[in-house]
């Protein structure tokens, strides 16, 4: 059974290398929100390793563990809902001509 | 041949992962993550994490992939972005990325023989509690204060959607979610599948008590069977000022805090329950939570206020 | 029995291993969007047949959970292509 | 018995098995998106309905095999209603270009 443990520890690294090369190389947002939840995604991954190994008291794995990496998707989902949410926005001000105009310029037009 | 599934399992995640990172367009990328997140729930269910499986597939597969493919479909007015770096830069920080992942590994699988482990204060927190899920016990028993910042967390992002609306149309509604061409199978879809969503939604928010399956799970559900009725165009997202939907969304965190402070008085302290109604009170705040959750993640998926198309 | 469970299992996650790899290769969007589709049948036999090999009962709503979800990524799918959310250039217009 | 039922799991996951190669080899072969995708939700739903029919004299209690059944059936439904919807989203994206 460690044997399992062990692969899916070296996926767990493997999708944090891949998401930390993709965090630093990319340049569009978007696909470095992307890249930073491959490495949370990993960061979970090792935390299940974890709580099959340490796995004890009748159950299959450590549960508070597993509750943790709960609590992170969920938080992990609302930061990526909120970063999502900011470059809409900031793509939105600098394509929309009438929100590019600076606030003294929209003053001096309905002036 | 045990072995064999697993391998292959791993090899498919992280060519997915790979995928997500090399592909051309931004769209592609975005389809190899959500095929990610589904391949993960298998990971999940192979580690014995059911609850966990269950929520990276909600989340993984559901929440986030809507999330991130209407952000593709607002962003392809903009362009792509810079050129990436140069080939010699590349190849240095693959190998420093790759030197970091072999780390990892050794770091993370060269611990000791025997691990620390909690699961034998979890089990005798069950015993006390009167739940069969043991994740279910650490995070509305165990670990509750976790749970509630959780749930706070959650509000603040929302309140961060919901602010970055235009001023001149703060309160108004989200921008639609309906599909630019009315198309009948949708309509079909979304009027058969929600109510057999809303059944499923609801069992996970009900067996997470005793068996694999929870209140974000189950909220995640109900939240996407709400969110297909949006996109089939049978229904609109409401105006974010509307008094019952922020009542709805600060509901379930209320009814937390409420209990929590209850325990001083009725248990022997915050967020702790008196014996004999654990879980009684435990089910009934899972019901009252799972309601803000589906709203909170369906509000957060259709984004802030927006101006209505001329 | 297991191990006929785990090599249906495995045979079911090549095959669509290499129907996942096809699709996300496929030149036009319609074949992106059947990747959905493709993890809900897939995904859904290899979670049952892998879940009944190691003994896990609770596989079966993971299994639900895909099957429900396909549908769902399937429309969102439709909605993040290009075209059927034009709000934004509608507005730049 | 047991070795009766065993018998019906191998025939019934095996021919699921089956119909997933079958469906896998047509989306590798086939020219063009709509034969692709006939062959995506018809040989694969089929395969997912025989190995759920397979594994249910395996499933633990009635409840589980219920829920074998209402998968199928969800992925049935859902196939039939996607497939329409990707097969409408080529047929117009091929019309209006």
């Amino acid at each position: 059974m460690s044997d399992v443990t062990t692969l899916y520890g070296l996926c767990a690294s493997g999708l944090i290398a891949i998401g930390i090369y993709g965090f630093s190389l990319q340049s569009e947002p978007l696909r470095r929100i992307i890249s930073f939840n491959l490495i949370g995604t990993g960061v979970f991954l090792l935390f299940g390793v974890a709580a099959r190994r340490a796995a004890a008291a009748g159950f299959l794995a450590d549960p508070v563990p597993h509750a943790m990496v709960i609590t992170g998707i969920v938080v992990a989902f609302a930061a990526t809902a909120l970063t999502v949410a900011l470059i809409l926005r900031l793509a939105e001000l600098n394509t929309d001509p009438e929100e590019n105009i600076q606030p003294e310029a929209r003053d001096e037009k309905s002036a | 041949m045990s072995m064999l599934p697993d391998l292959l399992l791993v090899m498919l995640v992280l060519g997915a992962a790979l995928w997500t990172v090399a592909a051309r367009d931004r769209r592609s990328s975005v389809i190899g993550f959500i095929a990610l997140g589904l391949l993960l729930a298998l990971v999940w269910m192979r580690l014995y994490a059911v609850d966990v499986a269950l929520t990276e597939a909600a989340v993984g597969g559901g929440a986030t992939g809507l999330l991130l493919l209407r952000a593709c479909a607002r962003l392809d007015s903009i362009d792509a972005g810079k050129p990436s770096a140069g080939r010699t830069l590349q190849l240095l920080i693959g190998f420093c990325c790759a030197a970091m992942g072999v780390g990892i590994a050794a770091a993370a699988l060269g611990g000791p023989d025997l691990p620390p482990t909690l699961a034998p204060a979890v089990a005798a927190n069950i015993d006390a509690v009167g739940l069969g899920n043991p994740v279910t016990v650490v995070l509305l028993a165990y670990r509750a204060i976790d749970t509630l910042l959780e749930k706070i967390v959650l509000i603040a992002a929302l309140v961060g959607v919901w602010s970055l609306a235009p001023d001149d149309v703060w309160g108004g509604p989200p921008a639609s979610l309906k599909l630019a061409k009315a198309s009948e199978p949708l309509t079909f879809l979304a009027q058969i599948l929600p109510p057999v969503g809303f059944v499923i939604g609801v069992y996970l928010i009900w067996n997470g008590a005793d068996e694999p399956g929870g209140t974000f799970q189950g909220g995640t559900v109900l939240a996407a069977m709400w969110l297909l009725v949006m996109l089939a165009g049978l229904a609109e997202p409401p105006e974010t000022r509307r008094a019952l939907l922020q009542y709805l969304v600060v509901f379930g965190p209320a009814v937390f805090l409420i209990s929590g402070f209850s325990g001083f008085w009725l248990a022997e302290g915050f967020l702790s329950y008196p014996t004999g109604f654990a879980k009684t009170m435990i089910v009934a705040l899972e019901v009252a939570l799972a309601l803000s959750i589906a709203v909170i993640v369906a509000m957060m998926l259709a984004g802030p206020s927006a101006r209505t198309p001329r | 029995m297991v191990d006929f469970y785990f090599g249906a299992g495995a045979l079911v996650m090549i095959l669509t291993g290499l129907a996942l790899a096809r699709l996300l290769w496929g030149p036009g969007p319609a074949d992106r969007m059947m990747a959905a589709q493709l993890l809900g049948t897939g995904g859904g036999a290899i979670a049952l047949l892998i879940g009944t090999g190691s003994g896990v009962t609770a596989m079966v709503d993971v299994a639900l959970l895909l099957a429900l979800l396909a549908a769902f990524a399937a429309v969102a799918l439709c909605a993040g292509e290009p075209g059927s959310k034009g709000i934004h250039r509608e507005r730049i217009k | 018995m047991t070795m009766f039922w065993d018998a019906m799991t191998i025939v019934f996951v095996s021919t699921g098995v089956f119909f997933f190669l079958a469906g896998t080899v047509g989306l590798l072969r086939f020219p063009d998106t709509l034969t692709r995708l006939h062959a995506l939700t018809k040989a694969d739903t089929l395969g997912f309905g025989l190995i759920a029919i397979g594994l249910l004299p395996q499933s633990a209690d009635v409840r589980v095999g219920l829920k074998l059944l209402v998968i199928w059936l969800i992925l049935q439904f859902a196939g039939a209603c996607s497939g329409q919807l990707i097969a409408q989203f080529e047929h117009r994206s091929r019309h209006s270009s």
